[in-house]
């Protein structure tokens, strides 16, 4: 069954030097507040998962904490490039970072497979494209019944994934609505699993397109309201479109990244 | 109405949105496609169905989404879904009439680059945001629509880096990999048209927006242009696709 | 788009001697009155197919109606036996059945691969038992990551699904809530689809739990009122289990059977 | 309280109350382990999580479903899934502790027939309803429990047709063949309790139910019984097991 914990010993517990980490959330309910505990903790090597690495990623490169990157696009949605991710691919800075990349049906369906403890899923996909050329994690299948030939993709079991959710009750229990991206995937396929909430309540009320995720399914639940910010949480917050906006140039500039690193170490940096 | 009456950028979501009728089922991306098929469902084609890769089926927003995860387009479709489902049960069987992409390269075959500019992958000249969704909504939808910003250095002979595969090299190499779509059928630039020819596959000019020259169109080509026997003139956008357009951009 | 049709209308269109027909529901939601139609219609060399064919299969396929059924579980749940499908399987009564037989799992990924447009699945699955002996539509298959053997199966791609949904609008988008087994598979993977449905309403309110077809992804919609009956439909109807009781003795003696045929051919069968 | 205060099924239905404990994700099949499994979450094991195939994931009925889909396993769940879902998502990745099966015929090394009586599949003296979601379930929660009234035709030397896989042969034979779980490590009858012998793996008497003697159940077992060198007697039904196992039964 779940705990209930603080985001800080979530962190502390969960997330490791060297981890395969995934913080999922397609553009809604993007676990951005657990990500700054990691840079807070210094987590080093880290090997990030994520199918739309988005600020809170450049965030964590540009700090340092990783060291790979599984990804299928990386940007600041309605923005444009993620600086910093763009720095470390680019110039290894502040440390290199290695790329392993994909479309998001192969990232979804490795995430699938992971979920169903299957090595690899199969699909249609990226017939004819350069991926395959520089990807190593994309093989040819043979169909057994047709002889067709499609594509293989292996399985992503991270040590630990991360996402947001609307609320859980005291037991444990998530339940999250709205665009639900590929969360659920992500917790079922990781090892351990963390799962910050806006709000824990006494009893989970059915919400239309809600979806639970059973407390037993879960390894910590840590009450983080607004942990989504920038992004937003359906029925909780909208998202801070000027926040996105503002990135922009903090992570164009070595120096004001910096800057915004220190204050997230220290504590400081305003969350909304 | 005058050529100062609308920008390019106008010209080209007025044409991109009348390439789509009603009824259709579109998967949209967000930017530039997102902007033109959101055009036509307020305009021409209100029975538009809109998909969008986080999972939304049958979009309805009043205003531009922000992004591919504004809430708006959740809040409006007739079913919302997981990621894994939107790709696997409704893009990859070939539901899909109309996948609407943009590009950060084109070239002379339809090829999209979303990935990396330069000869080299480990070390590019410049790092794009990479795949998404687009390999296989181009791939799988019936046929695919490319709207983009026209210049020499978007619009290549052949791409750095093929992220989405239009018609490979031309002549029928995408029926002989497989693919179960056509592929790249339109491309609607700021400039104008392009329809690849039925055999090479080679993108050919058929039309140019109001005031534009084909000398103009060619100088914003990076390849050797062809051009159509007829090449039409758009016709304009009307007051009222504007200014649903501006309305549409204002909202958000 | 889905247009709306009569029921019988709706399988005269669609369902065609020798098709490959599913009627999905997995308990709950069975598409019985559709079932029932078929029989009147007079369908022949039918290949059915269902994870759990119950009474409404033992129907169909003691009036002569199907040559084959592919499935996973046949029963009366909480009764007993298919007398029907037993005497058509052991004594080839009213006319021989073949059969191909899954496990539930094994069913369900057949339709998962038929509504993703592939041609098979991978499970963990039939290892060890005599299933892959009897079954030609299971097969190894080798990791090509990890070199592990796995299972594959074939897609399911029926010529028409049938199932029955709580309601629909006017413009044939399909809501379904509770116990939803399949049958979005189903309908996916087929190449056309019927769904009856309790009522048609203007608007489709929100329901938690509830899952949504849009009308595009369905052929047609019958308004059938206790469609499933003696299933239930969640919200609707209450399953009638005296009724499964009851079909016990009917099912047992081609008499008593061929006598409730002639009621149902005729129109007579009382639905409640 | 004496021997004709409960049946020999109410035993057996206690007994395999009693081997779930709280906190245990259980994979419940319909019949003998449902009457099993809502009896523990009702008695000693109230945080039991019931799981059933079609879709629901910790249901909470206050009386015994009537079948695999009766609405009240999907009315108290905490959540409530599609079939593929509960098989890919959630059995076949290992997650449940305990799957809880019933058996037409079981053999000496805990196979499980639910297929077809007879040597010949297509000629069988009798079809039984097949597979369901037993083979899977045998083969990937930790352990699986197996509760089958017990005779000569139901417990025999080598099942008729393997339909869940529990030893094979024994010896290891399930470890050979990479099956995750442990497969049968308890089998609770009308008569008594067995277990696998943890080398030969096979079925071992190491208990017998109040007033059944060994020589009891060796008459009802197709095979030459090993038993235990200390059978227990299985303590007889509380009155509480029994009040509230014939409520639940009443109920329904």
């Amino acid at each position: 069954m779940a705990d209930l914990a603080s985001l800080s010993d979530a962190i502390a517990e969960l997330v490791h030097d060297g981890d395969v980490v995934a913080l999922e959330g397609f553009t809604h309910l993007i676990p951005v507040a657990a990500g700054h505990e990691i840079i807070r903790q210094g987590r080093r090597d880290l090997t990030l998962v994520r199918m739309t690495p988005d600020i809170v990623y450049d965030q964590l490169i540009g700090a340092g904490c990783a060291r790979k990157l599984i990804f299928s696009w990386g940007g600041n949605p309605g923005v444009g490039s993620l600086h910093r991710f763009r720095d470390a691919v680019q110039h290894g800075w502040p440390v290199p970072l290695e790329i392993e990349e994909h479309s998001h049906a192969g990232m979804a369906n490795r995430y699938v497979a992971g979920a169903s403890g299957l090595p690899f899923a199969v699909l249609r996909g990226y017939l004819g494209t350069d991926l395959p050329n520089v990807t190593d994690t994309i093989k040819p299948i043979t169909c057994p019944f047709t002889g067709e030939t499609l594509t293989a993709v292996p399985a992503i079991n991270p040590d630990v994934a991360i996402v947001h959710a609307q609320r859980a009750d005291r037991a444990g229990n998530v339940q999250m609505w709205g665009l639900v991206g590929v969360q659920k995937e992500a917790v079922l396929a990781a090892r351990g699993s963390l799962v910050t909430v806006e709000e824990v309540v006494d009893e989970l009320e059915p919400v239309p397109g809600g979806m639970v995720l059973p407390s037993w399914a879960v390894d910590l639940v840590a009450e983080v309201p607004g942990g989504a910010h920038p992004s937003y949480a359906q029925g909780y917050s909208e998202r801070d479109n000027a926040y996105y906006a503002a990135w922009d140039p903090i992570s164009r500039d070595r120096g004001e990244f910096e800057r915004w690193v220190e204050r997230v170490r220290s504590g400081d940096e305003v969350r909304t | 109405m005058t050529a100062h009456d609308y920008t390019a950028d106008e010209m080209m979501s007025v044409a991109a949105a009348r390439a789509l009728s009603g009824g259709q089922r579109c998967f949209v991306g967000i930017g530039l496609p997102s902007t033109a098929a959101n055009l036509a469902r307020r305009t021409h084609a209100p029975d538009l169905v809109l998909i969008y890769e986080s999972g939304t089926l049958g979009s309805k927003p009043d205003r531009l989404p922000a992004s591919i995860g504004d809430g708006i387009l959740a809040e409006t479709a007739d079913a919302v879904i997981s990621v894994p489902e939107v790709f696997n049960y409704w893009l990859q069987p070939g539901r899909i009439d109309v996948g609407f992409l943009g590009a950060a390269q084109l070239d002379k075959f339809g090829n999209i680059n979303t990935t990396v500019i330069g000869d080299d992958y480990a070390n590019p000249k410049v790092r794009l945001p990479g795949a998404g969704g687009a390999p296989e909504i181009a791939a799988n939808c019936h046929e695919v629509y490319v709207v983009v910003r026209q210049s020499k250095r978007s619009f290549v002979d052949q791409v750095d880096f093929v992220t989405s595969f239009g018609h490979g090299r031309g002549n029928g190499e995408r029926d002989r990999l497989g693919l179960r779509g056509a592929g790249p059928t339109l491309v609607i630039t700021d400039l104008g048209v392009f329809r690849p020819d039925p055999d090479s596959h080679e993108l050919v000019l058929t039309g140019v927006h109001p005031g534009v020259t084909v000398e103009q169109v060619r100088e914003a080509t990076g390849w050797e242009l062809r051009v159509a026997d007829d090449v039409a003139t758009t016709p304009a956008p009307t007051s009222d696709e504007l200014a649903v357009l501006r309305a549409l951009k204002e909202a958000s």
